[in-house]
């Protein structure tokens, strides 16, 4: 089922009476969500994603705009009429229900022709329970699961009425960093397994990038850039996306295009044909940095941090807008960790420039 | 499987999630039908009940204007016919009614004994929450075992016992047999446990006295319960009877409602004069109402976090 | 947990168990029932004495003057004088604090609150007191007999008098202040528009109201506001038993007054008579013409202390119609009798006889001072208990206003005129549940709706006087 | 660990209130025992200091108690006025809660009115039911006074119904009664609902929408269960409270405990010992003792009830 918003808007009335100032949470969002993928909503908190998904799901009601689900408009339906399956960030598993119940109350809510007997329900159930690898724990109290058992038996819950589908809301939030690395693949698993086009919301970039088909980045409820993780990763539409993707993050330079080249500090670092001369913002990626001796890029070296596979090195440099400096190099290229600088020669694929004022990207 | 790819599109496409353009819209419109239904239903039950809460509240009220004639009238009316304010000027200047000197003995007994009773019941529900000591179960539920017991039957004791004591029309014997209540214990206890003892612990480790502990950590947290306590026991010193009018009936301690109840309003024949009654009971009433309308916060959050969990 | 409290009730009921088989013994001194000032009463010795009453403000103010009065004499008695609302107040009070021996001096009472303070050994009986010969002088010079004289005591009317010895022992516990009686109440204009005979028998009160059922059939042409007074009051004209302080004291179960309670239910379901708790109000709101439906009374049985509620609604300043008082019909017009109702006083055991007899000395003053008596009377329709009354120049100008519009007058009138008409009923311990239980009994009695009337009310009957036994632990 | 310096501490803290408890509330209840076991004590009687009246020891009164009378009668009031208020004012309360907390526009006035009966007088209540519930003089052929529950009954094409007059019906009685206990309950009990549906987490409710949940079915399967901690505490009060029912009778009623004509039959228990108060202060306590019996079975009936039926 794909799944289409268009000029999608919400805007919260203000908490305060007195300052009678409206909240924008999302702000004229449209894009497509092709069906069977897996999609990340990314940002940072209070960017709107959590609120696109409740529009979605159907539980808030857009300010104006529309969606669809497939063709059909569903911007006035109510959510049990959406046949969305929704999984919530602390799951909301009815405490006073064992997992089987818990699986099997959206099914005692179907009515009219679509209800099921006890031993159908019961059958769908137990599927959608091994589909989550949770069939041994049916009988137990969710207080009795560990989280990330809770966020299965949640997932089997929210799919064992087969949405047409599936929401989920920082689903990995609550669980420890072993768990989450788990259950990322799981849910990766799942979605291929049901082909369910499936919406989820994180603000963990890295979990966004791993498993999505497509990510959409927002900001201040503003849709900032959609596509397949690897090439939003590649191709930023902004500084802020650049600076939101990617670990370690990705090293920001105070720049200027002369002529032609990128000068940081004095030195030209990079040729930059057709950009028009101006003060810009520089962006490289950590692994966008090369060793050379006869380099263009001089930082004072602080500090080498070998991590087996690679080393990351940690510069300064008087343009940077940051403290430091992170470059992550290969192993192989020694670094004579007592020198006080290095010099880099950057790879021009990795260093974005972004527009002064307007942090938009600068092509080139 | 359900779930294989392949059939679970095939599945969706004949369930009768998916909609036509035509159903879509019936759907919306049902939907919208139900959800006003639902409210206008909410709301109307709501108000019902609302109405129905509050007619003694409005009868108190009208019936406080009205004339004497017009209260006896034996079909009451519901909007008095001609208002008579002189029955509230009447609650200030009636010499029987000694209004300022009830209101200024029941504020003073009110907060005393409110003030006592809250240190009171800190400490106990302190002790019951965090300290650990023999016989600690065994005797909170003792303590909740004297709630089930007719209290009425305290009364001829408790006499004798002020008696002995020589506390007969004082202030003490309005204020002290009653500083204890076991559901403000209880109340309490249950909000002080839902604060995490790591708190505490972290308190002991900065060694941090137990008083401190409370008066900066605990009392803060706790705050809309003790509020909801503090309002209750005003209520109860506002609506206390039985026993004032037994231990301490004379002009000098004399509590509100037994004011309201005394002598007052009521002619050479015991006859009460109602509306004048009324008038009074509505004076008396009302400090309490703006208390509670103040406050209702509070007592919402006191009541809602102390979370009544076994 | 459950077990050990168990085991604690079990620990407590055994020591409670020995505590009560050892205790109380050889406390009991005798009863002081003579009261002796040694070297006379000193009125110059300071004392406070404490009088419970259930006063309103206007009584208030003439029970100040009257104590202003006495302090002329006396003005080292100081008289607390305090309101426990009602008589009940008064009664729940004073029994609460006899248990811990701390009654007031002296308090207005009913009989049946002086037999339950008689319990708790609590009052003082004023034989003594009355007889005590010595003369005191008052702070204004005169002198006054400590004791009642004989003058004093003739002065008052016999049967309110006699209102003091109705325990049972012979003694005297209480002086009379001011009484009531039940009254006739007619609808005059009614009656002379009709040419209708003010009954005086039960047999008339019968034929009248019947005629007036014809006359107005919507009608409910008696109103009797007391059932208990009504029942009392008839066993008293029908010279049956009621009750007594001796042997089973629970009489009034008997065939003389099953039959006229019997006959009463055949008048309330035709629909010719009701009562307070019946109609669910007092019944002069029927006689008044109050009440704004169809449904009124022309008679009404009420208490002459309630006079003023009698007085019909006024339109323009002119009253609805005119009122006229009666006696209370009779079974046997030879040999009438009529309730008598209202405040005594009694005076409370202490253990300084100086108290006991200042407080004596007040409750005297009330009970023989004309003017208090004659101001609470023209008050509030209460008669004086006292014969001079009737002389004092200003109540006898009160007297003379006896009509519709002086209704409070007229009502004191018709009291004095029955003065020897009037009875007392034992009182003792158990006598106020017997008053409840057989108001209560009318009231059952009459409501009877099955078929057998007489079998219902033979039960009622039982079980009225069961209960009464039960309640005092017969 | 309980370590000594603590169990000191913890003693000290509760000092206050032991203290106060031993003198009125545990005194009081030994002396309740004391008395109920003295056959016929008469609290007036034994202060007399001229008469030595005996009160043998024994279980007398605990006997004369089963024997009164009406004693049924009043166990079932009691038991009848429990069981019927009780479900019904937790019903109402928990209606009234939900509908509460689903609104927005109007919800802290409608929060206020309902806890408006908390702050009432209660002198200013009894006498508004009183009238409300008011109908006919005795033996009358129209009635002639009405309550505006009559009124509104007329209204529904129904007949005037003598409520709590003379020749009324048990039934009658029994309905008012409830209603005003009912009535008397409400506030306590929403609030404390309310509280507990403040406490929920929002999600549990969200998550029952997106499966289409019906409302009656999201009240009785997720509601309910989730609130049941609140419920049984409710229910429990409520019972505990129900079984101590008198002083509402009486406003109603008056000190007969019944409508004319037939005196003391929406006696209680707690009507049976306020009564005996004055006159038979061992039976009196006999009866409290046998009530604290009643209602100590109840309460632990209640809890082992909740206990397997509370979710938490």
């Amino acid at each position: 089922m794909k799944v289409v918003l268009q000029n999608l808007t919400k805007i919260f009335p203000s908490r305060d009476k007195k300052s009678n100032q409206e909240v924008v949470a999302v702000n004229d969002f449209s894009f497509e969500i092709p069906d069977g993928k897996l999609i990340g909503l990314l940002g940072p908190s209070g960017c709107g994603k959590s609120t696109t998904l409740y529009m979605i799901s159907g539980l808030q009601k857009p300010t104006s705009g529309k969606i669809f689900f497939g063709d059909d408009d569903v911007t006035e339906l109510s959510t049990e009429n959406r046949g969305i399956g929704l999984v919530f960030q602390n799951y909301a598993l009815y405490p006073h229900m064992t997992v089987k119940q818990n699986i099997l109350f959206p099914l005692e809510n179907l009515k009219g022709k679509d209800k099921l007997t006890k031993e159908e329900k019961l059958e769908r159930a137990k599927s959608a329970a091994k589909l989550v690898q949770i069939d041994e724990l049916m009988d137990r109290k969710p207080n009795e699961l560990s989280g990330g058992q809770q966020q299965r038996v949640a997932i089997a819950r929210a799919l064992v009425k087969m949405p047409r589908v599936l929401l989920l809301d920082e689903p990995l939030s609550n669980l420890d960093a072993r768990l989450r690395l788990q259950t990322r693949e799981e849910i990766r698993r799942i979605q291929k397994e049901t082909g369910i086009t499936t919406v989820f919301v994180t603000h963990d970039q890295e979990e966004a990038m791993s498993i999505s088909d497509m990510i959409v980045v927002m900001k201040l409820g503003v849709l900032q850039q959609i596509g397949k993780p690897q090439d939003v990763y590649d191709n930023p539409v902004n500084l802020f996306v650049a600076k939101f993707l990617g670990t370690p993050p990705i090293n920001v330079f105070n720049g200027a295009v002369k002529d032609g080249k990128l000068y940081i500090g004095d030195a030209a670092v990079l040729e930059t044909p057709g950009v028009a001369d101006q003060e810009v913002t520089v962006g490289i990626r950590p692994e966008g940095f090369e060793l050379e001796a006869d380099g263009a890029l001089e930082c004072q070296l602080s500090n080498v941090e070998v991590m087996g596979r690679d080393v990351s090195i940690v510069t300064t440099h008087p343009a940077s807008c940051n403290v430091t400096i992170r470059s992550i190099i290969d192993a192989d290229c020694k670094v004579d960790v007592t020198a006080t600088s290095v010099r880099y020669n950057l790879k021009p694929h990795k260093v974005f420039i972004f527009n002064k004022e307007t942090e938009e990207r600068i092509y080139f | 499987m359900a779930f294989k790819k392949k059939e679970a599109t095939a599945d969706l496409t004949d369930s009768s999630a998916v909609m036509k353009a035509r159903n879509l819209q019936q759907t919306a419109a049902r939907q919208r039908i139900a959800h006003i239904c639902g409210k206008t239903m909410t709301y109307t039950f709501l108000l019902l009940m609302a109405l129905i809460v509050i007619f003694p509240f409005y009868f108190m009220i009208i019936s406080s204007l009205k004339t004497t004639e017009e209260y006896r009238r034996s079909v009451p009316t519901l909007f008095p016919m001609e208002f008579k304010f002189a029955n509230y000027l009447n609650v200030f200047t009636d010499k029987d009614f000694q209004f300022w000197t009830l209101f200024r003995n029941t504020v003073f007994v009110g907060v005393v004994s409110t003030l006592l009773s809250l240190v009171i019941t800190v400490f106990s529900a302190f002790a019951f929450a965090r300290l650990e000591f023999k016989g600690k179960n065994a005797l909170f539920a003792a303590l909740l075992g004297t709630m089930m017991i007719p209290g009425e039957l305290f009364t001829i004791t408790n006499y004798q016992t002020v008696n002995d004591f020589g506390w007969m029309k004082s202030y003490t014997v309005l204020i002290v047999p009653f500083l204890v209540s076991v559901f403000y214990i209880y109340l309490l206890k249950q909000n002080f446990m839902q604060i995490p003892n790591e708190l505490y612990l972290a308190a002991k480790v900065d060694g941090t006295s137990d008083l401190k502990y409370l008066w900066k950590v605990m009392i803060p947290l706790a705050l809309p319960s003790l509020i909801s306590i503090t309002i209750l026991k005003m209520m109860g010193a506002w609506n206390s009877y039985m026993w004032p009018r037994l231990v301490a009936n004379d002009d000098a301690h004399k509590l509100i409602t037994n004011g309201l109840r005394g002598a007052a309003f009521v002619d050479e024949l015991g006859n009460t004069d109602y509306p004048r009654q009324m008038a009074a009971v509505t004076v008396v009433s009302l400090p309490l109402f703006l208390v509670f309308i103040f406050l209702r916060k509070y007592i919402m959050k006191g009541v809602s976090r102390s979370g009544i969990k076994g | 947990m459950t077990k050990r409290i168990v085991a604690l009730l079990l620990i407590a009921v055994m020591t409670i168990g020995m505590l009560t088989a050892c205790g109380g013994s050889g406390k009991k001194g005798a009863a002081g029932d003579v009261v002796t000032a040694e070297g006379g009463f000193d009125i110059n010795k300071p004392v406070t004495i404490t009088f419970y009453h259930q006063m309103g403000a206007e009584l208030q103010k003439i029970l100040a003057t009257a104590i202003e009065d006495f302090n002329k004499f006396y003005p080292n008695i100081t008289v607390k004088a305090e309101t426990m609302g009602d008589y009940d107040g008064i009664l729940n009070q004073i029994q609460t604090e006899i248990n811990v021996g701390n009654q007031p001096n002296l308090a207005y009472c009913y009989a049946d609150h002086v037999a339950t303070y008689n319990l708790g050994g609590a009052v003082q009986p004023l034989d003594s007191l009355i007889a005590n010969t010595e003369v005191i002088t008052r702070a204004d010079g005169s002198t006054e007999v400590l004791g009642l004289t004989q003058e004093q005591i003739d002065d008052f009317i016999p049967a309110f008098y006699n209102d003091g010895r109705v325990y049972g022992d012979g003694k005297m516990y209480t002086l009379p202040v001011v009484r009531s009686t039940e009254a006739l109440y007619y609808n005059k204009t009614f009656f002379e528009k009709h040419g209708l005979t003010v009954p005086t028998t039960w047999d008339e009160m019968e034929t009248v109201c019947r005629q007036i059922r014809e006359l107005e059939p919507t009608c409910i042409p008696l109103g009797y506001d007391s059932e208990a007074n009504w029942f009392i009051t008839m066993c008293e004209q029908s010279g049956s038993p009621y009750t007594s302080t001796e042997g089973d004291k629970f009489l009034f179960d008997n065939d003389v007054n099953k039959a006229f309670v019997k006959r009463f239910q055949g008048w309330y379901k035709d629909k010719l008579v009701t009562t307070q708790e019946l109609s669910g109000g007092y019944t002069s709101a029927l006689f008044t013409g109050e009440s704004d439906t169809g449904t009124r009374c022309y008679m009404c049985i009420g208490s002459t202390g309630g006079a003023t509620y009698q007085q019909p609604n006024q339109t323009n300043g002119v009253f609805e119609f005119e009122v006229g008082m009666a006696p209370i019909p009779q079974v046997d017009p030879a040999n009438p009798k009529v309730i008598s109702q209202g405040p005594s006083i009694c005076v409370f055991r202490k253990n300084d006889s100086h108290e006991t007899v200042a407080a004596w000395l007040f409750a005297k003053f009330l009970a023989t001072d004309v003017v208090f008596q004659a101001s609470v009377s023209m008050n509030n329709g209460y008669a004086s208990v006292l014969k001079s009354a009737q002389e004092n120049p200003v109540y006898k100008d009160f007297l003379a206003t006896a009509g519709t519009e002086g209704i409070q007058a007229y009502a004191v009138q018709v009291t004095l005129e029955q003065q020897d008409s009037f009875y007392n009923s034992p009182a003792f311990f158990g006598s106020s549940v017997a008053r409840e239980q057989v108001g209560l009994l009318v009231q059952k009695c009459l409501a009877v709706e099955t078929n057998d009337v007489d079998a219902a009310i033979a039960t009622a009957f039982e079980n009225a006087v069961k209960e009464c036994k039960y309640q005092v632990g017969m | 660990m309980v370590d000594t310096r603590k169990q000191w501490k913890a003693w000290l803290y509760l000092s206050p209130a032991i203290v106060l408890l031993l003198i009125f509330t545990v005194w009081p209840i030994f002396n309740t025992i004391r008395l109920s076991l003295m056959e016929g004590y008469n609290s007036t009687m034994a202060a007399n200091p001229y008469v030595d009246y005996e009160f043998p020891f024994g279980l007398g009164n605990f006997t004369r108690v089963l024997e009164y009378p009406n004693f049924l009668t009043c166990l079932k009031n009691t038991v009848l006025l429990c069981v019927i208020t009780v479900p019904i004012s937790t019903l109402l309360a928990l209606l009234i809660a939900v509908g509460l907390h689903s609104i927005k526009f109007l919800q802290k006035p409608l929060q206020t009115i309902f806890f408006m009966p908390y702050v009432t007088n209660s002198i200013a209540i009894g006498m508004v039911f009183a009238a409300m519930f008011n109908m006919v003089i005795g033996g009358s052929t129209r009635p002639d006074s009405v309550g505006i529950v009559n009124n509104i009954l007329e209204a529904l094409g129904f007949d005037y119904i003598n409520w709590t007059n003379a020749g009324s019906s048990y039934g009658a009685n029994l309905a008012v009664m409830v209603v005003y206990i009912v009535w008397n309950a409400l506030p306590f009990k929403i609030l404390v609902l309310l509280g507990g549906l403040q406490g929920i987490n929002k999600q549990y409710y969200e998550a029952a929408r997106v499966d289409g949940t019906k409302k009656s079915r999201v009240l009785w399967r997720i509601t309910v269960p989730l609130l049941s901690p609140m419920l049984a505490y409710v229910i429990i009060t409520g019972f505990i409270g129900g079984f101590k029912e008198y002083s509402s009778i009486v406003g109603i009623f008056g000190d007969t405990m019944g409508p004319a004509g037939n005196p003391y039959r929406m006696d209680t228990m707690v009507g049976f010992i306020y009564r005996a108060i004055g006159k038979q202060e061992g039976t009196a306590s006999a009866a409290a003792l046998i009530l604290f019996g009643i209602i100590f079975v109840v309460t632990m009936i209640n809890l082992a009830v909740s206990k397997k039926k509370t979710h938490y």
